[in-house]
């Protein structure tokens, strides 16, 4: 199945894992922060 | 009308981004040349991409908020600032992950990577700059400005670069299109796409929050 | 018609120095500004003079819009404040010459003129740093006499000078007053506020409390 | 008309500020020689490693101390509020802006006229294509140094953070401007078979020029707020 390199894989996981970590993370981050709620003031 | 468009921004935005990691990971064909590796491609195109867009959001929004005044268009140039950096980052890292298997190094001084690597820093210093004006008028003015002093950089440093890789080294990317890379290419292109507009209008709603409360601090409590 | 203010307010950051002030100043009209420190008494005197722009609200100077026409306007006013805006390097007599370069017309002789009566002439070419802070003041004042405005802003004028200095300034007041140049002036100091002024304005944490009018 | 007075003017007042603050002048020559000794040191003793890369020494010096001068030259203006007479007189900005961005040009063109000759004995160079073409590099490389430099500094000087702030704003935008400086300076001093000298120099005077273009038009709503 593979082409010229071998262990692609490893580099395709890595690769997909950050992008929906840092997407979900930072869209948590967005959401949160843009709650009218949440930006009271102490 | 607010509401039920963040909601479909938000289902289309995480719909694709699942619809297009699923057929880039095991639906789409392995490549002749480079195997299963390429299928970074799916999410470092689109990430470049919506990077570009953001960058260019901001733009637009700079040179509105110097004709104009109006902070909305502040809020813009901000949100679309901070998730162009989001999108930077995420570029920067997947094409160090391919670039690795691939060309066997982390880096290479190839104009593309080059270039976004430092409009990264560029922009980083940008929300730096931001982030150091109390003021408000002040705030929104310089980085208007900056805004669009950073952005004639990148036709410049793109150009430069070249110029200057094109004497050592010549590093070409994959253009290879097979009709069945195509589709997820473009599923994930329209997923960045639709998560920059989520992402930069929950980020617009924060900044406009909080610069409500700063002028609704103006009648409350009565000074002594 | 000098000054009409509408609704001015101006914040640093999350501070509100000026909440709403609305205010209307006739040509020729001296009016003391009165308040406590941080009152905002520095702040609305740096928006009236275009030096700062304000927040919020609209501003006119001599029937022209401060937001479009600040260039116009600023050729008929003056603005006195603790920073004398002088250049250190530069000698008291090259810091006055450096307004003609920049293009006020302006004669020799009156530049002697005004150097001799805020009483600098044998300091004329000695650097600004070398100075006192007194002394800076009187520089600042030669360099409004040149200017010779319509509108007059005046920061806490009487700080740091001598007593000559102080007698030298509330001269060149009721000079200007004479002539019929507008005049706001800020100062704790409310006897010669009052004596000098027609009109007393009272602000009081960024709003107006009171005005005789 | 206005423009090109106010433009002489701050020319004339900065040079005139720069010669009275000789001693401050004499302090950036000081640390831009020794930035070059420095990097020298760095690289090891190896005359044509050294030979070779001393273009990237000279201009990364030159950079380093435009950081220092140009926020200097910055500070005079904000000390008394000296830029804020200028604007109630009221002084045509561009003009100030244009002859602050010469002034500061010209400075870095003397650091470079101290720093070129010491490269040459350091590190054994020589401008085999002749002194007028490494002033070009040298003025064109100033001045798109200064153009985005005069526009930070301004912004930078008023700031808290100015120490980190300035740079950070800066260099990544500086990026053209170095490459091509170096690259140009490379050619003049080994020799340009490829005949590549020109396309370096186009890059270096667009980039000066584009942001010159841009701290004209934008510096008055900067010194405005």
């Amino acid at each position: 199945m593979n082409g010229l390199i071998n262990g692609g894989w490893d580099y395709v996981n890595a690769a997909y894992s950050i992008v929906w970590f840092v997407l979900i993370s930072y869209g948590i981050f967005a959401w949160k922060q843009s709650r009218p709620n949440q930006e009271k003031l102490p | 009308m607010g509401r039920f468009l963040d909601l479909g921004l938000f289902i289309i935005a995480s719909g694709l981004l699942l619809l297009g990691s699923i057929w880039g990971l095991w639906i789409a064909p392995p490549e002749a040349m480079m195997g299963d590796v390429y299928r970074i491609m799916f999410v470092h195109v689109p990430s470049a991409w919506a990077a570009l867009m953001a960058y260019t959001t901001c733009l637009v929004a700079s040179v509105i908020y110097l004709f104009s005044g109006k902070s909305g268009a502040d809020h813009v140039a901000a949100a679309s600032a901070e998730v162009g950096l989001v999108f930077n980052a995420l570029l920067l890292i997947t094409g160090s992950l391919w670039g690795r298997p691939t060309w066997g190094v982390w880096w290479t001084w190839d104009p593309r990577l080059t270039t976004a690597a430092i409009m990264f820093f560029a922009y980083a210093g940008y929300l730096a700059l931001r982030g150091a004006i109390d003021d408000d008028r002040r705030r929104s003015t310089w980085c208007a400005v900056v805004g669009i002093i950073i952005y004639a950089d990148i036709p410049i440093v793109w150009f430069s670069v070249k110029m200057w890789n094109s004497l050592h080294q010549l590093q070409s990317s994959p253009k290879t299109m097979d009709p069945a890379m195509v589709t997820p290419l473009r599923i994930g292109a329209f997923a960045f796409l639709f998560a920059f507009l989520w992402l930069v209008r929950r980020r617009v709603v924060a900044l406009r929050l909080r610069a409500q409360n700063d002028i609704l601090m103006m009648n409350e409590g009565d000074p002594r | 018609m000098s000054i009409q203010a509408h609704h001015l307010a101006r914040r640093y950051g999350r501070h509100w120095a000026l909440r709403g002030i609305s205010l209307t100043i006739q040509r020729g009209e001296s009016v003391f500004l009165r308040g406590a420190n941080g009152a905002g008494k520095t702040t609305l005197l740096r928006v009236l003079s275009t030096a700062l722009q304000p927040s919020q609200g609209t501003l006119c100077l001599f029937g022209l819009d401060a937001q479009t026409h600040y260039h116009e306007i600023r050729q008929r006013l003056a603005l006195i404040t603790h920073h004398t805006h002088l250049y250190e390097a530069l000698t008291a007599h090259e810091n006055l010459v450096l307004l003609k370069n920049y293009g006020l017309i302006l004669s020799t002789q009156e530049l002697q003129s005004a150097l001799a009566r805020v009483n600098l002439k044998k300091h004329a070419h000695r650097p600004v740093s070398e100075f006192s802070a007194g002394m800076r003041r009187r520089l600042g004042l030669a360099r409004m006499l040149l200017q010779k405005p319509e509108l007059v802003l005046l920061d806490e004028p009487f700080g740091q000078l001598d007593v000559d200095g102080v007698q030298l300034q509330e001269e060149i007041i009721t000079d200007f007053k004479q002539r019929g140049v507008t005049i706001i002036m800020s100062t704790h100091d409310h006897d010669r506020g009052y004596a000098l002024c027609d009109r007393e304005l009272w602000l009081d944490g960024g709003i107006l409390r009171g005005a005789t009018p | 008309m206005n423009f090109l007075r106010s433009g002489w003017a701050t020319l004339q007042k900065d040079m005139r500020i720069e010669w009275r603050g000789r001693a401050r002048a004499q302090g950036a020559l000081c640390f831009a020689t020794l930035v070059l000794l420095l990097f020298s040191f760095a690289a090891g003793p190896d005359a044509v490693t050294l030979g070779r890369h001393a273009p990237g020494y000279v201009w990364l010096a030159i950079l380093l101390t435009s950081t220092l001068s140009l926020s200097e030259s910055m500070r005079v203006e904000m000390d008394d509020r000296a830029l804020e007479g200028l604007r109630l007189l009221p002084v045509d900005m561009r003009g100030f802006f244009l002859g602050k961005l010469v002034s500061n040009a010209l400075f870095l063109c003397c650091i470079a006229l101290i720093l070129f000759p010491m490269s040459f004995a350091l590190f054994e160079v020589k401008p085999t294509l002749g002194f007028a073409r490494l002033a070009g590099v040298v003025l064109s490389g100033s001045m798109a140094i200064s153009a985005p430099g005069t526009i930070y500094a301004t912004m930078a000087t008023q700031l808290k953070a100015r120490d980190i702030l300035f740079p950070m704003l800066l260099f990544p935008v500086l990026v053209p401007a170095l490459v091509a400086s170096v690259k140009a300076t490379s050619l003049v001093l080994f020799g340009d078979p490829m005949h590549e000298f020109g396309g370096w120099m186009s890059v270096l005077v667009i980039f000066a020029f584009v942001y010159s273009i841009l701290g004209i038009v934008l510096f008055e709503r900067i010194v405005e707020e």
